[in-house]
């Protein structure tokens, strides 16, 4: 399990960097944390010809607040730095929560944020949370760069809109909502295995408690993130009752998601995991929304 | 064609120069081109912990990194905690809870458990299992480390 | 002689150069001028080896050389059985089929081993490996054991008439007149799978050939370091004391490092003599998966005789066990598994009757257990239905048939692993159960706990399992 | 002290230098063992069948007794003493009442020296003796486990809330190490109730061949294990032990299927297989609740 030879570069500007991967194209990999790149290489399931390092790219390590009371995140930020930081439990506690599940803490030392999400791994609680959030990705080319919202940033299995000569950069989220509450569920085999199913919610109440907002992703259940607007949808205007949370549910499992079969679990068994687990988030994101006054102006 | 990159790296506060292929792993400079074997290698992929060394401080698996990447850098394995004459805490209170059986994995977790300890002076039982969830063994069942951890909490509070 | 250590909590000698990475294991070997092995082993798990083409790997900077069977010429040979069949009893059938060192004409499972490249080291060997070009011709595959015993099914041996590897029965007193008398009968089709063993160190062989004095040095992550050298010497011509072998530290074995000899074990140490260099082999966890030894995959058609106050009156049960492509460990597990299918009870009567079965599969040897987990399941599960129909206490059903303390040595008249008499030499069961109930509190948790969290929405349940272990058994054969 | 078994993490170094420091007075450090280095040692098989406090620590005790025996007679006619008056504690051999009369282990190995004309007919030089064991028939361990386990029937989680583990294997010669080993084994046995299995295809394909498809459990999945003992002695061996190496494992999957069970009892659960994973029992509970 010896990864195969490739050509090593470890620029220290993204503008180096960016110079080799137009260079090399689709023979080069970024290389970013490695968490996930450097195992497929050891399996040579991988064999990229050129690694670009990113780990020397100083400039893209960073959680900073922008002005609108939001959060904007370098790709190389490291997932032990993003669950260490008080500005990212305040504003997006949803990613704070998620931070614990997200592998061992050893490679939650060196895997980065926007390694995970530019990986794309159907299973990462990352790409579905940046989804849930209204998150946007920039990508950036030696020509100039782009912001593509995350709901249009996953394409596929392991692959995303970003191109050969493109690189993830930087990560930003809106400022949330007051009344707005959210919520992770996951089951996974062990705390840090990929989950069988996983779901991210966020909902907004206006003020007569209604639901004026929802977004509803699963992780594990397709080809990456998958969004369930029809449960999502469901929601918008009412009062969310135990019955309403439920149907919703029932709606996001059955109508929502295809999921799929491997050796861990069955897709009839993921469509009632996924039920089971959006009901579960709905009642804790809207407790939550109810009872935060946090957000509140 | 095989192209080579200069490596400078200081481990356990002694600094080594050498040449290296790019593939090369850090797990595996660590073991065989510097001879220290304390490092034990079991799955490289990431999953059982066995690697785990400190890189600037920080618990990493060095069979996911390339010995290239340390260039410049700080590493600690397990050489550098204490020896057999002058164990660290943490390797005194493993061996008086019998946390070791093969003592395979036993580096691992020494090294995972070094920053997680100056973190959590005071860790209570599933903070400590939450920290060593990472890391694999399959002969302790894992309580006789727990114990370990505890112990050592406790010892190294004291000496403060 | 003076107890002041014997029963006392002694902490250990040997974890100080454990705990500080200053103990040796077979990967920390180094030696100047070794070389390192990678093989090239099968995609496919059962195929007609067509042709090998090593030339390109041949040809990469840095490889020393490739060995096929081609290439080993008269020095390739099937490994040694590890265990005969048992001598004692009638009408065994033993179809020895043992491992062989790299593939020969057919393949018989993924991840058997074609070919080994020897270079500086081990990513170069990759890479070699990567090189060789070899043509497979697919077999049809058998991996399910029931599937594997239909007359059609495809040989995994084609120079036998079917897939059994081997049948042995055991009996004591007449299940089949109890039967008949029984008031209940519990009868179960139960399966256990395959697991592995997953030592956290991986298996690895260090060889270090000294040409001048004439003697071979080996660092093996073995569990039997005696027999290896043993087997060394024989099968490399040389005398036992030529040889040296070495387990140092070893990271964890639980039975696949009992196993022998694995092809690398005796690959490994020929290579040196070949080339008259060190060379260093270690197992990767890819490879740990496909050429260590696994065990427990078992189907077993069991059934309980029983009175109507719960006494067992007899078990019988007819298992196939799962081998593996080849049998080199003989019966060992399914004599485990006979043996422990009637608990620490007092069976008067038991019918037994084994089927190893070959399959394109990994080789299955003893795994921590051996055999002995899958007997308690039976037992156990079979004695919880019967608990269960008749309306007893699992605890009470257990007390009522366990073997008394005045019985001991109480002898069960079949043979064990060891093809020794099963004789329980000493025992007091019924405190052991007790202690166990009462540690875990199960009186108070089944009257007040259970009800109570049950009425909050949880699901909570409480088991309690007695059981035997076959320990220290007695003397054995050496292979070979 | 040198032995034919290997050790894997057992404790060899510690608990049988435990029983010869027992023969010989000297402190338990001062014993030093070497095991699988076949420079050192002829005969044997190996570590397996939880053999190791049975068959090698009895060879050990018959060797170490055989040692001492040598040591009271050599310092018997050093010493000037019959050998019943003779006390070996600390290193140093003693006549009884005069204590000042005395001679370490180490003198009295220098005057064991052939070399120095130490050899007598009928003797052997030095103090050292080899002793194998080999018993008839192998001993019987018991013990019993219990556990409470909770489960989510609807997302099939399982957490075992106790476990508790009574072995009687005989005399315990360490019991730390003892306590080591039943945690390892019952590990292992959560692994092959729950987490363990090896998948295979129809093509022979194993797909789980990596560790995070393969399911070891982790500090997260095994609960604390509560340990009690009790021991009757096995008559088949002086030491009186029995073997404890597999026993952790043996009875954790039937005794998970029995308290899975008993947690789902309107279920009417058969539980026939092992390992059973959250996906299996979730066709088992479907196919219940088509059933009901």
């Amino acid at each position: 399990m010896k990864p195969p030879p490739f050509e090593y570069y470890a620029p220290t500007s993204v503008e180096e960097a960016l110079a080799h991967l137009s260079e090399h194209g689709y023979d080069a990999k970024a290389l970013a944390g490695g968490q996930s790149l450097i195992p497929t290489m050891n399996f040579r399931l991988a064999q990229p010809s050129v690694l670009v390092d990113l780990n020397n790219i100083s400039e893209l390590f960073f959680i900073r607040p922008d002005e609108n009371g939001g959060l904007r995140l370098g790709a190389m930020t490291r997932h032990s730095q993003v669950e260490r930081s008080s500005l990212i439990s305040e504003r997006a506690p949803l990613i704070y929560e998620a931070m614990p599940k997200i592998a061992t803490p050893q490679i939650r030392s060196r895997g980065t944020f926007g390694g995970s999400i530019a990986h794309a791994d159907p299973s990462a609680e990352l790409g579905a949370i940046s989804i849930a959030l209204g998150g946007r990705l920039r990508l950036q080319n030696q020509t100039g760069e782009r912001w593509v919202p995350a709901n249009e940033f996953f394409i596929g299995m392991f692959t995303t809109l970003i191109e050969p000569d493109e690189l993830l950069v930087e990560a930003s989220f809106p400022n949330m909502p007051p009344r707005t509450g959210w919520a992770l569920q996951e089951v996974a085999r062990r705390p840090h295995d990929f989950a069988l199913v996983g779901v991210a919610a966020v909902v907004t109440l206006d003020n007569n408690n209604l639901c004026k907002k929802a977004r509803i992703v699963f992780l594990s259940v397709g080809d990456g993130p998958v969004e369930a607007h029809q449960a999502a949808e469901a929601l918008i205007g009412q009062t969310l009752t135990p019955e309403i949370i439920h149907a919703a549910a029932e709606m996001a499992a059955t109508a929502d998601i295809d999921p799929g079969s491997d050796i861990h679990a069955s897709a009839e068994y993921r469509r009632s995991l996924a039920g089971v687990l959006t009901r579960r988030a709905l009642e804790v994101a809207f407790k939550r929304a109810k009872g935060s006054s946090k957000f509140d102006k | 064609m095989r192209h080579f990159f200069d490596v400078s790296v200081t481990v356990n506060g002694t600094r080594y120069e050498r040449t290296v292929e790019p593939r090369l792993l850090l797990s595996d400079f660590l073991r065989h081109d510097l001879g220290l074997t304390g490092t034990h290698v079991s799955c490289e992929h990431g999953v059982c912990g066995s690697c785990t060394i400190l890189f600037d401080g920080q618990p990493v698996r060095s069979c996911l990194m390339l010995a290239v990447q340390a260039n410049g850098h700080e590493i600690l394995t397990v050489e550098g905690l204490g020896t057999s004459d002058d164990l660290h805490p943490l390797q005194e209170a493993f061996w008086e809870a019998h946390s070791v059986q093969c003592g395979f994995c036993t580096p691992g977790i020494l090294m995972t458990l070094v920053p997680f300890l100056e973190e959590n002076p005071n860790p209570n039982e599933e903070e400590i299992r939450a920290a060593i969830s990472g890391n694999l063994c399959r002969c302790t069942g894992y309580q006789h480390i727990v114990d370990g951890v505890k112990l050592a909490a406790k010892k190294m509070s004291a000496s403060l | 002689m003076t107890k002041k250590y014997i029963g006392k909590r002694i902490k250990r000698s040997e974890d100080p150069r454990l705990l500080t990475g200053e103990a040796l294991f077979v990967d920390d070997v180094e030696i100047p001028g070794m070389l390192h092995a990678a093989f090239l082993r099968s995609d496919y798990a059962h195929a007609y080896l067509k042709s090998i083409d090593i030339s390109a790997a041949q040809a990469l900077e840095g490889v020393v050389a490739v060995f096929t069977t081609e290439t080993m010429g008269d020095d390739w040979q099937p490994g040694p059985p590890l265990v005969s069949p048992p001598p004692t009893v009638e009408d065994v059938i033993f179809h020895s089929r043992t491992q062989v060192p790299l593939v020969k004409d057919k393949v018989r499972h993924v991840g058997e081993p074609i070919a080994i490249v020897i270079a500086e080291n081990r990513y170069i060997a990759e890479d070699a490996v990567d090189d060789i070009v070899v043509d497979l011709e697919p077999l049809d595959v058998v991996v399910d054991i029931e599937k594997a015993m239909q007359p059609d099914a495809p040989l995994v041996h084609d120079d036998l008439d079917s897939n059994l590897a081997a049948h042995i029965k055991q009996e004591k007193g007449d299940y089949a007149a109890i039967r008949e008398a029984a008031d209940l009968i519990i009868k179960r089709r139960i399966v256990i799978d395959r697991g592995a063993a997953a030592a956290m160190e991986n298996r690895g062989v260090v060889a270090q050939w000294d040409a001048k004095s004439q003697h071979l040095t080996v660092w093996d992550t073995t569990q039997a370091p005696i027999p290896i050298r043993n087997g060394l010497a024989a099968r490399l011509d040389l005398s036992e004391h030529q040889v040296r072998v070495i387990a140092p530290f070893i990271g964890g074995a639980f039975g696949p490092k009992m196993m022998m000899f694995y092809p690398e074990e005796m690959l490994i140490p020929w290579v040196s003599i070949k080339l008259d260099r060190p060379v260093k082999w270690i197992e990767d966890r890819y490879e740990n998966f496909y050429a260590t030894t696994q065990e427990r995959g078992q189907v077993h058609d069991a059934e309980m005789a029983l009175t109507y106050d719960g006494r067992i009156l007899g078990v019988s049960d007819v298992f196939l066990h799962d081998s593996g492509a080849y049998d080199p460990y003989g019966l060992t597990i399914p004599l485990n598994t006979q043996c422990h299918m009637m608990g620490p009870y007092d069976v008067a009567n038991y019918y037994s009757e084994s089927k190893v079965v070959f399959t394109n599969k990994i080789i299955t040897t003893p795994v921590r257990g051996a055999g002995r987990p899958q007997g308690i399941f039976i037992v156990e599960r079979l004695l919880d239905l019967a608990a269960r129909e008749l309306g007893i206490d699992p605890i009470e059903i257990r007390m009522r048939n366990l073997i008394p303390p005045d019985a001991f040595p109480y002898e069960h008249k079949i043979i064990d692993q060891a093809f020794a008499p099963l004789i329980f030499d000493s025992g007091n069961y019924k405190p052991v159960l007790e202690k166990a109930a009462d540690m875990i509190g199960y009186d108070q948790f089944v009257k007040d706990e259970q009800p109570r969290l049950r009425a909050e929405g949880r699901h909570v349940g409480i088991g309690i399992v007695p059981f035997i272990e076959t320990t220290g058994v007695g003397p054995y054969e050496e292979p070979g | 002290m040198a032995t034919g078994v290997g050790t894997q993490g057992q404790g060899h170094f510690t608990s049988f230098a435990q029983i010869v420091a027992d023969q010989l007075g000297v402190d338990v450090r001062d014993v030093i063992l070497v095991t699988g280095d076949t420079s050192e040692f002829h005969w044997g098989t190996g570590t397996f069948a939880s053999r190791g406090a049975v068959v090698a620590a009895n060879a050990i005790n018959a060797s170490a007794k055989r040692v001492r025996e040598k040591i009271l007679a050599l310092a018997s006619k050093v010493l000037e003493a019959p050998e019943d008056e003779l006390e070996l504690a600390e290193g140093v051999i003693r006549v009884a009442d005069i204590p000042r009369i005395s001679i370490t282990l180490g003198e009295l190995a220098i005057l064991a020296n052939p070399l120095r004309g130490a050899v007598e007919p009928g003797t052997e030089p030095g103090l050292e003796a080899t002793a194998y064991f080999g018993p008839q028939y192998g001993a019987i361990a018991f013990g019993t486990h219990a556990m409470i386990l909770d489960v989510d029937p609807q997302t099939m989680m399982i957490e075992i809330k106790r476990y508790v583990a009574v072995e009687d294997c005989g005399t315990v010669i360490n019991p730390l190490i003892l306590e080591g080993q039943i945690h390892g084994g019952v590990s292992l046995g959560i692994g092959n109730s729950y987490y363990e299995k090896l998948v295979f295809d129809d093509n022979g394909q194993l797909l789980n061949a990596s560790l995070v498809d393969y399911l070891i459990p982790t500090a997260a999945e095994v609960p604390r294990i509560e340990v009690g003992h009790e021991e009757t002695r096995s008559p088949l061996n002086p030491l009186g032990s029995k073997g404890v190496g597999e026993a952790g494992a043996i009875p954790v999957p039937a005794l998970f299927a029995q308290a899975l069970e008993n947690a789902l009892p309107e279920y009417d659960l058969e539980i026939l297989e092992a390992p059973l994973s959250p996906n299996r029992l979730f066709e088992l509970l479907r196919e219940k609740e088509r059933e009901l």
